[in-house]
């Protein structure tokens, strides 16, 4: 656990933010944090493989091309804030987390474990970089609304971005929240969905129909952007329109990403059976050797 | 600590003293942010959005996005008090105060009115006779019952400077003023023994401590001497001054505008049955659900005014 | 209360429906039950006039024009489903189920009393003609959905309505709802959300805007039909729409029917303040005159 | 009524004797549909799904939808079972719930699996240590937590034929079978003694039962006879095996996989202090969050396992 910290931590020194990778090596390092990714879970044998592997080109792109943050001022108040509300991608936040200094790194082989710091879903007493708890579905966009109305009141340049599933759309909280950002004119909020087509039970077409979902928040009076959410330029271009559209829209802006649950592992993608479940040890090994000759070849180009 | 008359005390709403503490608060301390769920009317939140309009949030009628909107201003150091009533605080927002405000130990203050059958005319499905036990079992969460308008101004300070999220459970109806302003301190985590006796030891939460000072007032006129006890704190709950009465008077009634399950008369059980069991009968709601009517006929319906403490206490103890 | 009893009863007697009333009784008709509201919510001093008074006419043309229903059987299990999930409207509801004979006529004096069958909302267990409690708002059109789930499952031809609250439509569950009917494809369903543009607190748009509601619905995969909702011939067009639309389509129907809150009493019309707060006597008198003039001359005509 | 060989018993989850005692009535009775919220995987009502696709509705993430849905369809004559992890059915549609199916008397079956600690390792913010206080105060809902597979049969047909709101707490894992199937008859609204014994009484709930169970062997080889109760209705609950218990041993030592806040603890502190004051200690989550772990292991760090009874029963009773 964390000591007790006020969130009005502040500092009287100069804080130098993470710097931003080039846009060559964030692929490169996505593929290393799969390799991450697949190493906690199997540990823990426990945990989601395919929800974490569908975000972490997201993720990556947010927390080491985009955000402004640091590990040495985690508290920073200028800090960009990241809201995982689809929280059981826990493993990909933790790896950019392990990554980006906030997490030591021998911590890894803790994962979902009695008295480790990497509880099942982000726990903001447990881990730096988490500021808020979560886990269950649906409350992550609320949160992230109530971030950005205060870094307004505090006259902070700072931008609030929430990654949610798509399943996570059908919970209602998420548009109270879609109604309340568009309503309270939040446009630094960038929300992500990470529009991987599954939840736990199928297709999220055959359990809830979420149809299109740019019309609907559309409708709801945001911006919208449809990317593929594993391609870095269209991610990185996105997360710039967004950029430009806070400042000249009053708008929040929503990227759809589409995504495919499991990415990078083949047996895994596009599979609702890997969603929430640890490799057996021969599967792990297909799946290291695969991330692994991904990771190679990349690094060698 | 009490007021000199308690017949002929004045009477404050405890929501009204919580809008205008609000607005106090408001001016000492630029961090304070109210919320509301489109009851600001009837909360009376809507003290400070007229004085503080930037400071307010008036969410709609969407109260787990009340619940965790307050939550992500209070990561940015903002000290958010959010109202509704108390059966949609709680409720409908049940599990973002639970997952998202007490397990991140987030510094939001909930602060609902209208709890409790006193809010009468609306009925069962708006009088919340479960939020005590709704909030008493989430960890990390402070809970608070005031019984008049002085208790309600020093709870919801208290709240503003304790640093976590505190539940403080209000009422409707304009309440006696039961505790000398003057005289008046809040007692973290205590219980106040408000009116010594020896043969019987009356709890009261809330509302119904008055009733229970009452009901005392009565019973010393028959020669039987109630023990008086205020339980403004739930949660955490320190059990010392319960313990000392029980010894001494053997019996204990509790007496509550909420279930008599899992509130404050589970509490008690709970406590005497760890450290001195000892027999005691639960005025409150017993477990069936409310209905319109004036608060005082609900009171009378239910069995929690003074009139019924009385009734009680005389039908337990050996006839004299 | 009522007695206990299953909601499987059925009958083996036939089943003769409440004869709907000519399209020229309606007006009269809802004249005469703004006077039973007024009369219901001044006795009890406490209860919501500008609510109900906004939604009479469209319980009026519902219960008494086009739902297949009777007092004599209020189980009948082809009957058409009514939730009044706006459960504030209440004295509305009283008022129209006196009149159909659900409630006796002698009751109107007992609103918001202890003891009483006129519950501050509407309770299925003191109130015949309401199959399920409401008064917590945005939960009415889940339980129209799983009505209609249940009729259809029957195969039954029994229609589900659900009247909202323009401010209800803040509420997550009901978004979750108007995903769900979608999905599911009861077209049987129509909701009604009667767009007052006000709430407690305000205007609808000045505490949570709700901009154009029909896009939303259509949005979500719903049809729409947009109508003034105190002009019978548009209610009435809408609601044999609705009936089209549910054999011609899969999708739901949602009618949003623009209202005046506090309808046809001056002094509470488009007032926010007269949401739910009870007139003293020389309020009670001036709207009595007000809506009794009404009626005399519908009556005449 | 016990299985003669608790070490050697066979396990079985409860999760999956509740999904095909599902599949099993709706042979039955064309009545019942089933709904989940995307858990259908987990919870197993996904058994049903597969055998009975047009009486099963899988409402997606949406939890308080899935349970006004379930409330919708009782109106209409069906009988809805629905299932989730007990903390979103309980905590994301605990108004629901409590204003629509149980104030209109609905006959929804409420059935979530996955309660209690043993959930494991997706850790607090899915870990129920509250549901029992949750339901425990809602009037009109009957509240049950079976032991075994075989209680769980029993406990989900009973629902069935019983005409109003059950909640049926079910757990995760694999659980030892206690019940002998033969000779297994639910009693409704009792307590049962499992063994007898003369020096302390146990009471257990769901889960805890069989840990309570294997304590008392282990206490019987040191010389005390603990009694062992097992307590399936929480609500409503007739205390009378308990109070005798009570009588005859002086001492309960409560277990749950629950807070030691308004569950079972707070039951049974309840009854006792109306009945017999008696002293009661509770062991359970000692109000703080769960956390992600095996749920042996969590059993054993929260204090609730086999080991953790008998060191509570042995640092309490007087020394031998
Ligand atoms: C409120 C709530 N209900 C149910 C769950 C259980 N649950 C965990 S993940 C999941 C599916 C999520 O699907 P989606 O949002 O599409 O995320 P993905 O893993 O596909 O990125 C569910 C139902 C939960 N965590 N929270
Ligand atoms: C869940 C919930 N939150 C809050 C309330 C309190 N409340 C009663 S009526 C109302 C406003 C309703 O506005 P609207 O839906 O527009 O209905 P109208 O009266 O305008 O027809 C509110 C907030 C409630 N009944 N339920
Ligand atoms: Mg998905
Ligand atoms: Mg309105």
């Amino acid at each position: 656990m964390l000591p007790e910290t006020s969130p009005l931590t502040t500092t009287t020194d100069a804080v130098t933010p993470h710097s931003p990778l080039s846009r060559d090596a964030l692929p490169t390092l996505a593929a290393k944090l799969r390799l991450d990714i697949l190493q906690m879970i199997f540990e823990a044998q426990s945990g989601h493989p395919g929800s974490s592997l569908s975000c972490i080109d997201l993720l990556v792109s947010l927390w080491f091309a985009h955000m402004r943050h640091t590990a040495a001022q985690a508290k920073w108040p200028q800090r960009d804030r990241f809201v995982m509300s689809k929280g059981h991608g826990a493993p990909a936040l933790y790896a950019v987390l392990m990554e980006a200094g906030y997490i030591p790194k021998e911590e890894i082989s803790t994962l979902r474990k009695v008295h480790s710091n990497l509880q099942g879903h982000p726990a903001s007493r447990y881990v730096a970089g988490v500021d808020v708890s979560t886990g269950s579905l649906g409350q992550g966009l609320s949160c992230a609304v109530g971030m950005a109305l205060g870094l307004r009141l505090d006259q902070s340049p700072a931008r609030v971005y929430a990654l949610l599933g798509d399943g996570e759309c059908q919970e209602g909280n998420t548009w109270e929240a879609v109604m309340s950002a568009a309503h309270h004119q939040v446009s630094r909020l960038t929300a992500i969905v990470d529009r991987n087509r599954l939840q736990i039970d199928g297709s999220t077409e055959s359990i809830k129909a979420l149809g299109d979902l740019a019309p609907k928040f559309e409708a709801f009076g945001w911006n919208t952007l449809t990317i593929d959410g594993h391609d870095f330029d269209q991610i990185h271009q996105a997360l710039m329109e967004a950029d430009r559209l806070a400042e000249s829209s009053t708008r929040p802006t929503v990227i759809i990403a589409n995504t495919v649950k499991g990415k990078g592992v083949s047996f895994m993608e596009n599979q609702a059976g890997w969603h929430g479940k640890a490799p057996n040890a021969e599967q792990f090994e297909q799946a290291m050797t695969e991330l692994q000759a991904t990771y190679s070849r990349l690094l060698a180009s | 600590m009490l007021v000199a008359n308690l017949d002929k005390t004045e009477k404050k709403a405890l929501r009204n003293q919580f809008g205008e503490t609000l607005v106090a608060l408001g001016e000492e301390n630029q961090n304070i942010v109210v919320l509301d769920a489109d009851l600001a009317c009837s909360t009376q939140t809507a003290l400070f959005a007229k004085r503080f309009p930037e400071r307010f949030f008036n969410q709609g009628i969407a109260e787990q996005d009340l619940m965790n909107t307050a939550a992500g201003l209070a990561t940015t150091g903002k000290i958010p008090f959010l109202s509704t009533f108390a059966i949609f605080a709680t409720g409908k927002a049940w599990e973002p105060l639970r997952n998202t405000v007490c397990y991140s130990h987030l510094n939001v203050k909930i602060c609902p009115t209208h709890s409790g059958l006193s809010l009468g005319e609306d009925g069962a499905s708006h009088q919340s006779i479960e939020d005590i036990a709704l909030t008493r079992v989430i960890p990390n969460l402070v809970v608070l019952v005031p019984a008049d308008a002085v208790e309600t101004e020093a709870a919801v300070r208290w709240a503003a400077d304790y640093v976590g999220p505190v539940y403080i459970r209000l009422v409707r109806p304009n309440c006696p003023v039961i505790h000398d302003t003057t005289r008046y301190r809040l007692e973290p985590y205590q219980m106040q023994v408000l009116r010594p006796g020896t043969d019987i030891t009356l709890v009261g939460t809330g509302e119904t401590v008055y009733h229970a000072l009452i009901a005392a007032e009565r019973l010393a006129t028959q020669g039987i001497e109630a023990e008086v006890i205020n339980c403004p704190f739930i949660k955490p709950l320190d059990p010392h001054a319960l313990i000392e009465s029980a010894r001494k008077t053997g019996r204990v009634l509790t007496v509550e505008s909420h279930n008599v399950i899992g509130g404050l008369g589970g509490a008690v059980c709970e406590a005497l049955s760890e450290q001195l069991p000892t027999p005691v009968k639960r005025l409150g709601v017993q477990d069936r659900f409310g209905q319109s009517g004036t608060a005082e006929a609900l009171f009378a319906e239910y069995g929690i005014d003074s009139a019924a403490i009385e009734a009680a206490v005389l039908a337990w103890l050996p006839q004299h």
